[in-house]
C-alpha cells in the first residue's frame, strides 16, 4: 500500500474526531506517543545494545503493524472503574514481581 | 521560634473547625476564613528553622549502639519546607480569595475542607514519621474527594465514588508496605530507619525490605496519580471548581514530593528504585500528554497535563544526580504554581461560557482579553517557554539527564514539551481566536476582579522565578545535598 | 499446635486481603465492593497487631507490682498497637463516605451495579446534547 | 486454640458475607468477621485495639452499611 493511502486510513480509523482541530491533535498525539517508544527502546541499550536492537525491531513491528495506535490507547484508558481496577491489578502484580523478585539482579 | 513549627499544621485545622462550626453564617465565615487565609503563608516565614518533637520527648541514645531513636513524632523544618508551605499558603490564600468572592454565600464545610487539605499536606512535608505521614495522606485524600462531591460539575458523584474505590486499594497497600518497614526495624521514624541502614542493619537487603519498596511505591503511584491511577486523578482534578482543582494539584504535588523524599531518604540504597521510578515517570508523562492531546473537553486536557508535568518530578528524582534533582523539585515549585493559575484561568472561562466542550467555544478574546493573555503566559511557562520558570526547570532536567549520560531522556523532556506546547496552542486557537460558533452565548458575564488579580499575581510569580530561578534552587539544592 | 499463633494470623490476614481484593475488584455490587474494602483494611490491621505479638508474652500495660526489667523483656511491642487505632478510624470514615456516595447515587440511577453507575459517561454526555 | 478457632471464624464468615444475595446477611456476616477479628486481637495481646475493633468494625460499620442498604436495596442483583 502506498504510504498516502496509509495515512488516509489512519485518519479514518480515528473515529469521532471529526474537525481538523482534532485530527491534528490525534496525529501529534500519534507521533509522539511513536517518538518516545522509540527513544524508550534506545534506552535499553544501558543494559545491553543487542537487546536494545531487538527491542527496537519488534517494537517497530508492532507499531507499524497496528499503526492508528490513539485510539486504541484512548479505549483502554476510558473512565469506567472496570477498567480502572483492571488495570490497577496489573500494575501491582508486575511491579511486585518485578521489585520482588529482579531487585537483586539490577 | 520554634513553636511556630507544629502551629503551621494545629492552626489550619482549628481555623478548619472553627469554620465548619459556623455553618452557613456567611458574611462571619468569609471575613475569618480571609484572616485564617492571610495567617498561614505567614507562619512559615516567621518560624526558626529547627526540629519540633510532639510532647516534648528528646530523642533516646542507645546505650548499646550509640544511635539515637525518635520516640516522639518528629517535624523537622529546614528553609525547603518553608519554601513548599510558602508557596502553598499562598495559594491557598487566593483560593479562599476567589471561592469568597465568587459566590455569594460562602459555605462553611467547603472552606474547612480546604483548609483542612492545607494543614495535612503541610503535616506530610514536615513530618520525619512515616505513619503519621500516611495519617495526613489519607486525610488529604478524604479532603480531596470532598472537593469534588462538593463542586456543582454534572458526574462529581461517580468521580470521586470512583477515586475512593481506586484509592481504597491503594491506601491499605502502602498501609501494608509501612507495616513491612516497621516488622524490619521496629520503628517508623525515617530518621531512624535511615541510621539503622547505614548501620548495616541486615534485613536491609532482606527480600521484605524489598517487598516494602514495591509495595510503598504502588501507595506513591496512587498518591500521585501516575499511571495506571491517571485516569482517576484527573478526573478528580476535572471534577472539582476551578479553584479547588488549582488547590488540588498543589496537594497532589506536595504529597507526591514528601513520599518521594521518603522513599528516596530509605530506598536509594536499592538500584531497582530509581529504574522503576524513571520508568512509572516516563510512562506517565507519555501517556498523560497523548491523552491530553486527544481530548475534547479543555478541563480534561489540563488536568492530564497536570498529571503528565509530575512525571518530570519523578524523572528528575529518578536519575539521581544533584542537579536533576535539584530540577526535579524545582520543577515541582514551579508545576504548583503554573498549573494552578491554568485552573484558575481556564475554569474561569468555563464558568462564564458554562461549557467544557472545546468545539463549542471560540472567539473569546474580544470578550476577556486580559484572562487570554494570562493564561497564554501561563501556558507558555508550563510548556517550558523562556525566560519563564517552566524553562528554567526544564532545561536544568535536560543538561542534568546529559550530564549524567541519559541523552534519551533529554530528547524524551523535550518532545514531550513541544507536545505540552501543541496542547496549548490547540486550547489556546480554539478557545480565543477561532470565528465564534454561532451557538455559543457569552452573556456578558464579567470574570470576578478577584480571579484576574489572582492570576497577574501568579504569573509574577512565575516571572521572578524565571528570571532569578536561585531563589528556590539554592534553597532546594541544600536540601538536595543533605539528602544524598 | 499444628501452627504458631503468628503465623496462623499472618495466613488469616493474608486470606482476608485476598477475598477482600476480589471482592473490590470483582463483584459488580458497590455495597460488597465497600465490604471487600472493609476486609482489606482489616487484614492490614491484623498484620501491624500480629507484628507486635510476642508470644509467651504480656499485654503491653505496666502495673505497679511489676518489674520493670522483666515487663520489658516480656510485654509485646505497643507501636503497632497504637498505630492500628488510627489505622481502623481511618478505615471507617473512608467506608462512611464511600456509603453516601452510594447512596446519592442510587438516588439518581436506581442501580447498584458498578457497571452501570461507574461507567465512562464522557461520551453519554455528547450523545445527549 | 481459641486464637485458631476465630481466625477460621473470621475468614469463612468474610467468604460467606460475599456470597450472599440478600445484603442484610452479609451485613451481619461483616459485622461477624469484623468481631472475630476483634477477638483475635485480644488473643495477641493487644486488648485497647481489640475494644476500638469490637465498636467500629464489629459495630458501627455494620451499622453504616445496614443503613445503606435500608435507603437503597437488599437484593444483589
Amino acid at each position: 500500500m502506498r504510504l498516502y493511502d496509509k495515512l488516509i486510513n489512519i485518519i479514518e480509523g480515528m473515529k469521532g474526531s471529526t474537525t481538523n482541530d482534532s485530527i491534528s491533535g490525534d496525529l501529534v498525539a500519534e507521533l509522539t506517543l511513536i517518538s518516545t517508544l522509540l527513544m524508550l527502546g534506545i534506552v535499553v541499550r544501558h543494559v545491553s545494545i543487542f537487546l536494545s536492537i531487538v527491542i527496537l525491531l519488534g517494537l517497530l513491528l508492532i507499531l507499524i503493524t497496528n499503526l492508528p495506535l490513539m485510539p486504541k490507547l484512548k479505549k483502554e484508558q476510558e473512565d469506567s472503574l472496570g477498567q480502572m481496577l483492571y488495570y490497577v491489578l496489573v500494575t501491582l502484580g508486575v511491579l511486585f514481581a518485578a521489585v520482588y523478585w529482579g531487585g537483586n539482579f539490577v | 521560634m520554634n513553636e511556630l513549627i507544629p502551629l503551621m499544621v494545629i492552626f489550619p485545622i482549628a481555623a478548619a473547625l472553627l469554620i465548619n462550626l459556623f455553618g452557613f453564617k456567611s458574611t462571619f465565615v468569609k471575613y475569618i476564613s480571609i484572616i485564617v487565609a492571610f495567617i498561614i503563608p505567614i507562619i512559615p516565614l516567621a518560624s526558626n528553622f529547627g526540629l519540633h518533637y510532639f510532647g516534648g520527648h528528646a530523642p533516646l541514645e542507645s546505650s548499646l549502639s550509640g544511635i539515637l531513636y525518635h520516640t516522639a513524632i518528629t517535624y523537622s523544618f529546614t528553609a525547603f519546607e518553608q519554601l513548599f508551605i510558602f508557596i502553598l499558603g499562598i495559594l491557598g490564600f487566593f483560593v479562599v480569595l476567589i471561592y469568597v468572592n465568587s459566590y455569594k454565600k460562602a459555605s462553611g464545610p467547603y472552606l474547612f475542607l480546604l483548609f483542612m487539605g492545607i494543614a495535612a499536606v503541610s503535616a506530610l512535608i514536615l513530618s520525619d514519621d512515616i505513619f503519621h505521614m500516611f495519617v495526613f495522606f489519607e486525610i488529604a485524600a478524604i479532603v480531596q474527594v470532598g472537593i469534588v462531591a462538593a463542586s456543582t460539575i454534572k458526574d462529581r458523584y461517580e468521580i470521586a465514588l470512583k477515586y475512593m474505590i481506586v484509592g481504597s486499594i491503594g491506601s491499605p497497600i502502602i498501609l501494608l508496605g509501612i507495616a513491612f518497614l516497621l516488622a524490619i526495624f521496629g520503628n517508623v521514624n525515617i530518621t531512624d530507619i535511615v541510621n539503622m541502614i547505614n548501620a548495616g542493619f541486615p534485613a536491609a537487603s532482606s527480600p521484605v525490605f524489598f517487598a516494602s519498596l514495591a509495595l510503598i511505591f504502588f501507595g506513591w503511584l496512587y498518591t500521585a496519580g501516575l499511571p495506571p491511577f491517571h485516569t482517576a486523578k484527573s478526573g478528580i482534578y476535572s471534577g472539582a471548581e476551578p479553584q479547588g482543582a488549582a488547590l488540588l494539584q498543589a496537594f497532589s504535588v506536595i504529597t507526591m514530593v514528601s513520599i518521594l523524599i521518603a522513599m528516596v531518604r530509605i530506598f536509594s540504597g536499592l538500584e531497582i528504585f530509581n529504574v522503576i521510578l524513571v520508568a512509572f515517570s516516563l510512562l506517565a508523562m507519555i501517556l498523560s500528554i497523548t491523552m491530553a492531546l486527544v481530548q475534547t473537553d479543555f478541563k480534561r486536557m489540563i488536568a492530564f497535563l497536570a498529571v503528565g508535568e509530575l512525571g518530570f518530578i519523578g524523572l528528575g528524582m529518578g536519575i539521581g544526580t544533584e542537579l536533576s534533582m535539584t530540577a526535579g523539585l524545582f520543577q515541582a515549585v514551579n508545576e504548583m504554581v503554573i498549573t494552578a493559575l491554568l485552573f484558575i484561568g481556564f475554569g474561569a472561562i468555563a464558568v462564564v461560557c458554562k461549557t467544557t466542550d472545546i468545539n463549542k467555544l471560540g472567539g473569546l478574546i474580544s470578550d476577556y482579553p486580559k484572562t487570554a493573555i494570562m493564561v497564554l503566559i501561563g501556558g507558555f511557562a508550563m510548556a517550558g517557554v523562556p525566560p519563564l520558570n517552566g524553562f528554567q526547570s526544564k532545561l536544568m532536567l535536560v543538561q542534568s539527564a546529559l550530564n549524567a549520560g541519559y541523552p534519551e531522556f533529554a530528547i524524551i523532556i523535550v518532545l514531550i514539551s513541544i507536545a505540552t506546547f501543541v496542547v496549548f496552542v490547540k486550547v489556546f486557537y480554539l478557545m480565543f481566536l477561532k470565528t465564534k460558533p454561532k451557538a455559543l452565548e457569552v452573556s456578558g458575564e464579567k470574570i470576578p476582579k478577584s480571579t484576574i488579580i489572582t492570576l497577574a499575581v501568579f504569573l509574577i510569580i512565575c516571572i521572578t522565578l524565571g528570571l532569578f530561578p536561585s531563589i528556590a534552587t539554592d534553597t532546594i539544592s541544600g536540601f538536595v545535598g543533605g539528602l544524598l | 499446635m499444628i501452627m504458631d499463633l503468628q503465623l496462623a494470623s499472618l495466613l488469616t490476614c493474608g486470606f482476608l486481603m485476598i477475598i477482600g481484593m476480589f471482592a473490590a475488584i470483582f463483584i459488580d455490587n458497590v455495597i460488597k465492593k465497600v465490604i471487600g474494602i472493609a476486609f482489606i483494611e482489616e487484614g492490614v490491621n491484623l498484620f501491624i497487631v500480629t507484628i507486635g505479638y510476642k508470644a509467651g508474652g504480656v499485654v503491653p500495660i505496666i502495673l505497679p507490682e511489676m518489674d520493670p526489667s522483666w515487663f520489658a523483656s516480656n510485654a509485646a511491642y505497643p507501636l503497632p498497637f497504637g498505630l492500628v487505632l488510627t489505622s481502623i478510624v481511618i478505615g471507617a470514615s473512608t467506608l462512611a463516605i464511600m456509603l453516601a456516595l452510594i447512596m446519592i447515587l442510587y438516588k439518581k440511577y436506581g442501580t447498584l451495579s458498578a457497571k452501570e453507575l461507574l461507567k465512562d459517561r464522557s461520551k453519554e454526555a455528547v450523545a445527549d446534547e | 486454640m481459641l486464637g485458631y478457632l476465630f481466625m477460621i471464624f473470621a475468614v469463612v464468615s468474610a467468604i460467606l458475607a460475599l456470597v450472599q444475595r440478600d445484603l442484610l446477611k452479609a451485613v451481619i456476616l461483616t459485622g461477624v468477621s469484623g468481631a472475630s477479628v476483634a477477638f483475635i486481637f485480644q488473643i495477641l495481646l493487644a486488648p485497647d485495639v481489640a475494644l476500638t475493633q469490637a465498636i467500629i468494625v464489629a459495630a458501627i460499620e455494620p451499622a453504616f452499611i445496614a443503613l445503606t442498604v435500608k435507603k437503597t436495596t437488599r437484593e444483589d442483583v
